[in-house]
């Protein structure tokens, strides 16, 4: 998990420009800030690996690729498969 | 067919030898030689019978580079087609004598500019200059090593300008360019066999040559690049996967499993879609580089998008936007999955974040002129000869005059119509925004947009007038919304400048008069994806006269209707249309389209090639005829591996 | 607080492209990313206004600004100050 | 100074009328036209004895065009001129009449150019003409109104011109532009009195006419932009306070608190410094805005620095990257306040994260020409006459056929330094960079600048090179450092080769032996903050003979001297460049320069008008003692309120 202060820049519609007390500067999209900050507050960013949803996700990917298989790549005449 | 002295065009020099000194000046200019260099250049010193010099040149693509001696031949059946008669020069006939001829190509891999020059009497000398200019002295394995590269240089150049202009009608700018097919002029081999042959050499060097913009902005892998997609193009056109198949076996035993992308995309494109999807499959699990998993998915999304499975078509492309979303084309194939599903809101949600700002940088390859004939330049003379040899009355002898007269008269509500000069992937987007409107209607697109977007105008207009507070005002109203991007935007101003002609024609309040008028109304229905519309209009226009553009694009749609609906007066109707843009062709000096060959690839599977050469002769004059079978007919006979019924 | 669920996209030294389920695509610094991420992995982000820390920074200012003015905005000889 | 024959430059036009017809063109161009619009333009066109017609015209600055009556009587001195006496034209003696004169000003806020045209014998007429080249018709008021605007934006391109290239020495490239002083040459009232009269009624548009680059890329607003800007130049240069605080308390009824900004700076500007240290305070309570509190921020950090307190400094900066971290101007202060902190580390860090690609696409307002006189159109003559009223030998007959030969032969070690060509914020920051490694020396700073930043081509290597797992590996390892921006790698490549020309010299390894050779180690030195070494050597290159740029940059090192330790000597030698260089804008038709008054401002507070007149006297030639009197201390002692002693 990375987890950092940051103080909010100049904010516009799209992109918000932070700055960490080390000289940092990243462009932030606005949509992820809490509505009430505007240019001098400060926030925590914290990143966190979903491992969760990402298996789930390539599970799910798996799961898509074995039914283009049975419906596309096997030699007998087509089963009717399972629409996700 | 055979040269004769108008089928040659040329461009007067000031001064003899100007063109190749140009091109040798250009080469240090990027911009000029691009990936794939310039198209290739024949240069001639010819006395007249005062022994006046004049120098002159053309362009040529499709022949054969692999050899000296073969071009020098070349050379010598040009010389004596320029000698054997006086020529009609300006106006005049003139008895020339040829001083000397050169053949000019650039070469990719070693990039420099290969010459063969033939001076009469007799003497043949080749050269080879870099991109500085200074000559370049090659031992003689390098030299043979340069032809071969010079050959695939060629060969790349010839089909990847006909694949990259494909979406414009092949429409070649530069018209003192002589045009072979590349795949009947062999001369030891055959061109497939020798392009298969050399391509495991050059294989691991195919990232330095860069790669088609058709795929948007993908970037130059050794999977996706001209050489590739060269190879790929020949081997679906001269059906020659058996020949293809063990020499990519071998390359992977070298470079590994990234050769399936390869090896799958030919599976697909040559009936052999089992084994293709079983490929891809498979090499999901061997290959994790998010590039090359991404040129796998965008393989089995074009699939499963022409199977009309949009359902599994979304899942895949979702998943090269998740891997690789700075690319333009899983976004693109996200897009078309969401239209298919009736999806309106993401499929407008999804074209939004698609990155068009790095998409669009991609330049497509296109022929080149060293001098502009055009422009400021008044004193170049072009040679434009008509070709005698093959007369059909309306596209041969149509009076250019005419065709300009209809341009003056033209309603001007028809003619700034911007959206027919959008390029590349604007072109391709808009094309799905049509589909969206034609789904929806314009009344609810809008709707849907105004749900979904903030304009960036509106945007920026508050911006500049408001003070902070009211700043944030807006700032949290429109969090709920996005941005609509200034390009989407436009492209909405477009389509409804198209929508306004097309109701307006409905509605008879435009009245299409000239081919022209008929022509652009066809265009402008066949944006809207209203193909019946746009029929009847380039049916109409073609009533009163030939339009090689009109002909192209009512082919697209006669191939379309033959795909889901197939007949044998669709066939017919193809022939013919065929046949015109084929002698149009020849009148400009070409003997090659890709749009030909794959239209008649259709029809000639249905019908075999004796039974289109019967219904040609039967509809068309004997040279038209032959014409065609030379340079249509015979391809499918003799050079497509026995693929095609007799 | 704004939480969201993010894909990761190709990752280079500084950029990582992310994208939402709705198709948002967002450039994010790669330095805020868990170092065990790569393309198409899944990472939730939340953002957390700091008021704390954001009325600290504000309070040093002002007693910097009550410096500035002691120091240099004062009609009579210049006074020590004291410095942060 | 008078007008004469030899102090008017003229260019000839291919035909009468061109230079104007080519201006009107060139308006719906916005790179021609700017923010600030084109320098004022005098068209010509007058016979020979032969009733040959000539038309000719030259650039103009510095007039008051307030009033067309003023312009007309001003164009019927020049006619004067010109006619008195046969003109010196091209190597003979020709007698002119001419028969008519232009002259034509544009006009920023109505966005028109205005003309005054005389007829000879007498007729006089005026004329407005917008961007697209439509005349306009103004009514009573709005004529008077458009004067009104007119000059003020006289004032704001006679001022900018001077302010936005004070770094480059205030070379004007234009050389056919004869330039007034702008604070003489009032008609009715003083310049200063018409210009703080005129300002209320168009503070409310000044961020229409766009902002000046000194503060890198700060945005237009109400109170950052060219009118404030002119404002406070002409409020500084002329000692208007009493004149200007009324009017602006005035303004901040209607306008409110923001106009304190520029009440802080007008104070801080005019030695009460007090009063705008509290202002500043109270008004960043008062002003929530963070551009507006940025500007705050800038006038407090740049007190600060200049009062040498660095912690308090960096404290206000580190707030103005808070708030607007994409304006360059907080972060420069950030990093000089790290500087002079001796913090190198975090100096290093914030250039890099400086918004260099930002800040650096503003452009400094410069004069241009209508019609190139270099380059391809060989067929333009320029007429530059020798103003024979004032001659100081050594600067007046510099002989330039002897200075293009010092080009031919210089060392091309000392030729090729590309940090002599940076600009703007480049230049800035690279004097940073110079700082630094003055304090550190240059293999610290290597050592420094690898423990902190990864390189980007290090990185790019690896990129293309590998594969998916090593990049993996790449990228973790790269966190704890950061990217090198481009820029910022390609200045340490230049102060590389600064630094090895400097220790050459200084090794005796390199041996300057032309004035132009001593110019370029001067700068090499001065770009690296050796003044010292720089002082000797433009002395030594200026010992051989004159040069402008020499002697503004020693003027510059002379200044730094007597601020830091001030003496008498270095005031009279600081007299001396002054009047050489005064002598050299004369010989180039300009009568004003910013930087000779902002220097002579300094000596003059020290000494007195009447004692610098008597050193003057005493030492130079009364032509020359009579420019320097009329041009720069007849400034100070009547047009600054009575601020200068006697």
């Amino acid at each position: 998990m990375v987890e950092v202060s940051l103080t909010v820049g100049k904010v516009d519609a799209s992109l918000a420009i932070l700055t960490t007390a080390d000289h940092y500067v990243i462009e932030f999209p606005t949509v992820l800030l809490p509505e009430s900050v505007e240019a001098g507050s400060v926030v925590t960013i914290n990143v966190e690996q979903d491992i969760e949803q990402e298996k789930k996700q390539k599970e799910k990917f798996q799961s898509v690729q074995e039914q283009i298989l049975a419906k596309y790549g096997s030699d007998g005449p087509k089963q009717p498969v399972l629409q996700l | 067919m055979p040269l004769s002295q108008d089928s040659i065009p040329e461009v007067v020099e000031e001064t003899p030898g100007q063109a190749l000194n140009e091109r040798i000046i250009k080469l240090s200019d990027p911009d000029f030689v691009g990936s794939l260099g310039p198209q290739d250049l024949v240069t001639i010193v010819k006395h007249d019978s005062q022994k006046k010099t004049v120098g002159s040149f053309f362009y040529v693509a499709g022949l054969d580079t692999s050899d000296p001696t073969g071009i020098a031949i070349w050379l010598k059946d040009v010389i004596e087609c320029l000698q054997e008669k006086p020529q009609l020069w300006f106006g005049k006939n003139v008895k020339f004598s040829v001083e000397s001829i050169s053949f000019t190509t650039w070469n990719i891999f070693s990039q420099c500019d290969m010459t063969v020059k033939v001076h009469l009497p007799g003497t043949i000398e080749t050269s080879f200059v870099n991109k500085q200019g200074k000559k370049l002295e090659f031992g003689e394995d390098e030299t043979n090593m340069a032809w071969g590269e010079a050959f695939l240089s060629g060969k790349m150049r010839d089909l990847m300008c006909m694949v990259e202009n494909r979406d414009d009608g092949e429409v070649i700018n530069v018209v003192e360019t002589r045009i072979y097919n590349p795949l009947l002029t062999g001369q030891l081999d055959s061109v497939h066999d020798m392009f298969i042959g050399l391509f495991p050499l050059f294989f691991g060097r195919g990232a330095e040559v860069g790669c088609p913009c058709i795929y948007g902005n993908m970037p130059s892998t050794l999977t996706n690049n001209y050489l590739v997609e060269t190879l790929c193009e020949i081997v679906r056109l001269t059906k020659s996967i058996d020949l293809c198949l063990p020499m990519l076996e071998e390359l992977k035993v070298a470079f590994g499993p990234l050769l399936n992308i390869v090896i799958a995309r030919i599976y697909l494109t040559n009936d052999r879609e089992l084994d293709g999807v079983k490929l891809i499959h498979d090499s999901l699990h061997e290959i994790s580089d998010p590039t090359y998993q991404c040129e796998l998915l965008l393989l089995q999304g074009k699939y499963l998008l022409e199977h009309n499975d949009p359902q599994l078509a979304l899942e895949a492309s979702q998943r090269g936007v998740d891997l690789t979303p700075n690319a333009f084309m899983p976004w693109f194939y996200l897009v078309r999955s969401y239209i298919a599903l009736g999806d309106n809101k993401n499929a407008l949600l999804s074209l939004n974040s698609l990155p068009m700002n790095l998409a669009s940088l991609a330049q497509k390859y296109q022929y080149r002129r060293i001098m502009n004939t055009d422009g400021n330049n008044a004193t170049v003379e072009l040679h434009l000869p008509l070709p005698l040899d093959v007369v059909l009355d309306e596209v041969t002898n149509l009076n250019s005059l005419l065709v300009m007269d209809e341009h003056k008269v033209v309603d001007p509500v028809l003619y700034n119509l911007k959206s027919a000069n959008l390029k590349n992937t604007f072109q391709w987007i808009y094309e799905l925004l049509c589909e969206i409107v034609k789904n929806l209607g314009w009344e609810k697109l809008l709707q849907l947009r105004a749900e979904l977007f903030l304009m960036e105008e509106e945007y920026d207009h508050l911006d500049t007038t408001s003070e902070t507070e009211s700043e944030k005002v807006v700032t949290r109203d429109i969090k709920g919304k996005r941005l609509c991007e200034r390009w989407f935007d436009n492209l909405f101003m477009l389509l409804y400048d198209d929508l306004r002609v097309h109701s307006q024609w409905q509605s008879g309040e435009l009245k299409p008069k000239t081919t022209l008028e008929w022509e652009l109304v066809g265009l402008c229905c066949f944006r809207l994806r209203q193909f019946e519309s746009a029929k009847i209009a380039f049916q109409n226009g073609l009533q009163i006269r030939f339009s090689s553009q009109s002909s192209r694009k009512l082919l697209q749609i006669l191939l379309k209707e033959q795909k889901s609906n197939p007949s044998e007066d669709i066939d017919l109707e193809i022939i013919a249309t065929c046949v015109k843009l084929c002698c149009w062709s020849h009148r400009w000096y070409a003997e090659f389209s890709m749009l030909l060959l794959d239209a008649m690839s259709i029809v000639v599977e249905d019908l075999g090639t004796t039974r289109v050469d019967n219904e040609v002769n039967s509809r068309f004059p004997a040279s038209v005829s032959k014409l065609f079978h030379d340079n249509i007919l015979e391809f499918f006979k003799t050079y497509t591996n026995e693929y095609y019924d007799e």
